[in-house]
């Protein structure tokens, strides 16, 4: 009985990954039609897998036929910028964001706000992002143009000891409550920015709370921080 | 960089206060009446939701981004849903996108009425409120046979919605919209053209546009100041290119474009376009089992994502970065209202002590979303 | 303490002088508006048109100096623990507390991870009621005040405490 | 005659009464601990930074003077305004006289503009609030 049943939960699978799911839905047998379902999605799985694979040798050929033609909208701020900052992007590879150094990540800033083919006028947000307990930290910018509809991603790494990134809270004033949050979760000094202090936590609040290496501090002002258990449960 | 002459004291608008809408501090420095310069302290409800988002799975998340904007909880499912899905390139059914729409705008509306009632109540109007609030209830009657809660509905899930439609909703739902309908009307002879209230919210806390953008100000308060700016219409997801609406913009009808006037205004014109495209959506509702894409393991690939949907406040974005484990690596929520509050401190220099509550309560802030 | 407050042993006269009080004291308590979070928005619903607290002698009063109840409605985080205790010493004597929603329990869904947030506020007050819930329904808060006048009319002001 | 006035004793001893016997229950059953921190001033909740007792604006006292001025002309005019109709002629003459009196006054003191309450600067001033900037470097938007 049961190779007809492999036969059917076959024909089943190959009838949804064409897209119609009742193929699986009106076998009656509840078994089958369960196993038919763990087989449909390890297939979509590997198809998926496959699919991945043959992607990057797509993208290497079609880089290698036209390099300059279609690129991505971001290939094209990279290139702008390598342009006219030489030196300051960190990597070459441009998959939907851009990665660059931070020394001259203010003049850039005011370069992507001013230039009149990007006009990013809005800074939409920014995330600190940390690598590991050791590794470094990253602050990764999301900007977008209210003419041109389009946005870029723009990503900084600092090191973890001593991480400082210059301030664009001049560039879009949005920056200056969104740097405070990212020094207050992360640590990560913004220099040139007006009121470097904490937003969200309190002023004497000990370590930065969203590094992965964080240990809730034990008192607060005499209240106990963590929860007391004994008594509880 | 005071503007008032003469001595100056400053003044906690502190974290308990009845028109701070929440807990949000204003260190104000005035002469005693005109006020100089306000600082908004926030931080008093910051309930570490990052911080949770890095320790339980994805389906765990949604339950705290009900609790982030707890005025329009619906919107903040349908927001996070969005961005997993679009991770995990999963599409859901068509019956659930309707669902999703319908309960969204059902949401934006209740929580623009609870704005603008709250509102009344800073410019003084008491009677709104009560008005506005007996017509919410009707609308978290919908929500409570629909989900069991009142509040925050955890309904929206990553790949489909917790609970269908039961019998005779879309009827309840259609006799509350016409309810409703004439409702809106008598909310503008009660508040919207009371000589007072024009007074009071006229010319009042103007935003210039390029301010408002510099700022990251978004939603009714910058469409307050006529940018034409929503994601609904601009970056259409789910399936809100099906539907037809427009974007009231404040045209500066009682004093200039981008004062109080104007933001209240354009919340009431957008219950008119979200009850149109409830109605729309009711109408074209498919049928269809809405827990089919539902995925037993949510492990969405590796990658990072940043998708932005239209909430009653304005542009809510997530920033999910998954290492391929059932746990997000990071989640950043990018919340409207932190930004609309973060014009406060410009847009009030120079008004009066009242004014100034006035201004904050046509910014429409919501602090548990503000201190995530 | 006030003049007669605790002088009297316990007899006829003194306990239906209590009873007096305490049904005095129950009969309005005025709450004192500190919504926080999210059950500050059931609060306010509780209080609106359909739930209406004023049937029960509750009126919404700002400042402590006029309140006799505290609705701690809402998550208390590090930083607000200190103005909670700040605002409760500053009220009018008699006062009572309520913690409203399992926030202000036990730190509700944010006790695990939650590191500026306050595991309870009877931490730094003493809480007369709780109330479970997340939040917790209107039907659940105005139980919750009944169940605080209860507690009031039971209060013996006049009698000798036997320490 | 006299019992008018026995009218009103009792009216007074009533209100004496009223007022003070709620007082004698609450110094008598209230509790009272007065602790430092019930004492403390009452700031939302925060400590309150700095003193209030700053050198207020100006206006604050000259409006005060105004007020004076023209309360205390309303104080004259009831008690004349009572008998008017016995009175006859002569005595509304002298009325008007001092009311032109006060009038010019008040016309002196709107002209100077000692009645337009605040001279301040809206940082993005427009509409009605354009007209009260007095300094230049206010920044105006919008239409008038």
């Amino acid at each position: 009985m049961s190779s007809d049943q492999d036969k059917l939960i076959a024909e089943s699978v190959e009838k949804a990954l064409q897209g119609d799911m009742d193929a699986i839905n009106n076998i009656e047998d509840r078994v089958t039609r369960s196993k038919a379902k763990a087989a449909l999605v390890k297939a979509k799985r590997e198809a998926k897998a496959a699919v991945a694979e043959e992607t990057p040798r797509a993208e290497k050929s079609k880089a290698e036929e036209a390099p300059q033609a279609e690129q991505t909208f971001a290939a094209q701020v990279a290139v702008a910028l390598e342009k006219k900052f030489p030196g300051s992007l960190d990597t070459e590879d441009v998959n939907g964001h851009i990665q660059m150094k931070g020394e001259q990540w203010y003049e850039a800033a005011q370069y992507l706000r001013d230039n009149p083919d990007f006009l990013f006028d809005s800074l939409q947000c920014v995330t600190g992002y940390d690598y590991g307990t050791s590794e470094d930290l990253e602050v990764r910018y999301n900007l977008h143009s209210m003419t041109h509809h389009h946005a870029i991603e723009i990503r900084i790494k600092i090191d973890r000891n001593d991480s400082k990134i210059p301030s664009v809270e001049q560039v879009w004033r949005i920056g200056d409550w969104f740097e405070r949050e990212t020094y207050d979760m992360y640590g990560i000094e913004f220099v040139g920015h007006s009121n470097m202090t904490r937003i969200l936590c309190p002023e004497d609040w000990a370590g930065w709370p969203l590094r992965k290496d964080y240990e809730t501090q034990e008192m607060y002002h005499g209240i106990v921080v963590p929860k007391v258990k004994d008594g509880w449960e | 960089m005071g503007v008032v002459h003469g001595d100056l004291m400053t003044l906690n608008i502190g974290p308990q206060h009845p028109s701070t809408h929440g807990v949000l501090r204003l260190k104000v420095k005035t002469d005693g009446e005109i006020i100089s310069e306000v600082e908004p302290i926030i931080g008093y409800l910051h309930r570490c939701f990052e911080k949770h988002c890095e320790n339980v799975s994805y389906e765990q998340v949604i339950p705290y981004t009900d609790r982030c904007d707890y005025i329009a909880a619906m919107n903040n499912n349908f927001g996070y849903a969005v961005t997993v899905e679009e991770l995990m390139e999963i599409k859901v059914p068509e019956r659930v996108e309707y669902i999703r729409v319908i309960v969204a705008e059902l949401n934006r509306i209740a929580s623009h009425l609870l704005a603008l009632g709250a509102y009344g109540l800073d410019v003084g109007a008491f009677t709104p409120f009560l008005y506005m609030f007996r017509d919410r209830e009707r609308i978290l009657d919908l929500f409570e046979t629909l989900c069991g809660a009142r509040l925050l509905y955890n309904y929206i899930w990553v790949g489909g919605v917790s609970h269908d439609f039961p019998k005779g909703f879309v009827e309840s739902v259609y006799s509350f919209l016409d309810y409703f309908e004439p409702k809106i009307e008598e909310y503008n002879e009660l508040l919207t053209y009371n000589k007072i209230f024009i007074e009071r919210t006229g010319d009042v806390g103007v935003m210039p546009p390029e301010v408002a953008v510099s700022y990251g100000v978004t939603g009714p308060n910058l469409r307050g100041s006529g940018v034409k700016w929503d994601i609904r219409k601009d970056e259409p997801y789910s399936i809100y290119e099906k539907f037809d609406f427009d974007i009231p913009v404040g045209v500066g009808e009682m004093g200039t474009v981008g004062d109080c006037w104007d933001r209240y205004y354009v919340r009431m014109l957008e219950m008119k376009e979200s009850i149109k495209i409830t109605r729309q959506a009711l109408k074209g509702i498919p049928t269809g089992d809405v827990h089919q894409a539902l995925p037993k393991k949510i492990r969405p690939p590796q990658g990072s994502i940043y998708k932005r949907t239209e909430s009653p406040r304005g542009d809510l974005a997530y920033y999910i970065v998954s290492d391929g484990s059932p746990i997000p690596y990071r989640l950043k929520m990018r919340s409207p209202a932190f930004t609309a509050l973060s014009v406060l401190g410009e847009i009030s220099q120079g008004w009066m002590m009242s004014d100034v509550l006035a201004i904050l309560g046509s910014l429409d802030i919501v602090l548990g979303e503000i201190d995530r | 303490m006030g003049v007669l407050e605790n002088r009297f042993q316990d007899n006829v006269v003194v306990a239906s002088m209590d009873k007096l009080l305490g049904w005095a004291r129950s009969t309005s308590p005025w709450f004192f508006q500190f919504g926080l979070a999210c059950c500050a928005i059931e609060m306010m619903a509780t209080a609106a048109s359909r739930y209406d607290l004023m049937r029960i002698g509750m009126i919404p009063r700002s400042s402590p100096r006029q309140a006799d109840v505290m609705i701690v409605a809402g998550t208390v985080t590090m930083k607000m623990s200190l103005r909670v205790k700040k605002l409760y010493e500053q009220m009018a004597d008699p006062k009572y507390v309520i913690a409203m929603g399992s926030c202000a329990t036990s730190g509700g869904p944010y006790w695990q991870y939650g590191y500026h947030v306050l595991k309870g506020v009877d931490l730094v007050v003493p809480v007369d009621v709780y109330i479970p819930g997340c939040p917790p329904r209107p039907e659940a808060l105005i139980e919750g005040l009944l169940k605080l006048q209860e507690k009031i009319q039971a209060e013996r002001p006049l009698t000798k405490k036997i320490a | 005659m006299y019992r008018d006035f026995g009218t009103i004793f009792l009216f007074i001893l009533i209100g004496i009464v009223l007022v003070y016997v709620p007082l004698l229950i609450q110094r008598l059953v209230a509790p009272k601990k007065h602790t430092p921190d019930k004492l403390s001033t009452y700031e939302c909740g925060e400590e309150s930074e700095g003193s209030a007792w700053v050198q207020f604006n100006i206006r604050f006292y000259v409006i005060a003077l105004i007020f004076l001025i023209f309360d205390v002309e309303v104080v004259f005019l009831f008690p004349w305004a009572v008998v008017f109709q016995e009175l006859g002629l002569l005595a509304f003459v002298e009325m008007s006289i001092f009311l032109l009196i006060l009038i010019v006054g008040l016309a002196y003191v709107w002209k100077k503009g000692d009645l337009d309450w605040v001279k301040y600067r809206v940082k993005y001033a427009s509409g009605r609030y354009r007209k009260v900037i007095t300094e230049k470097e206010g920044t105006t938007v919008g239409s008038p």
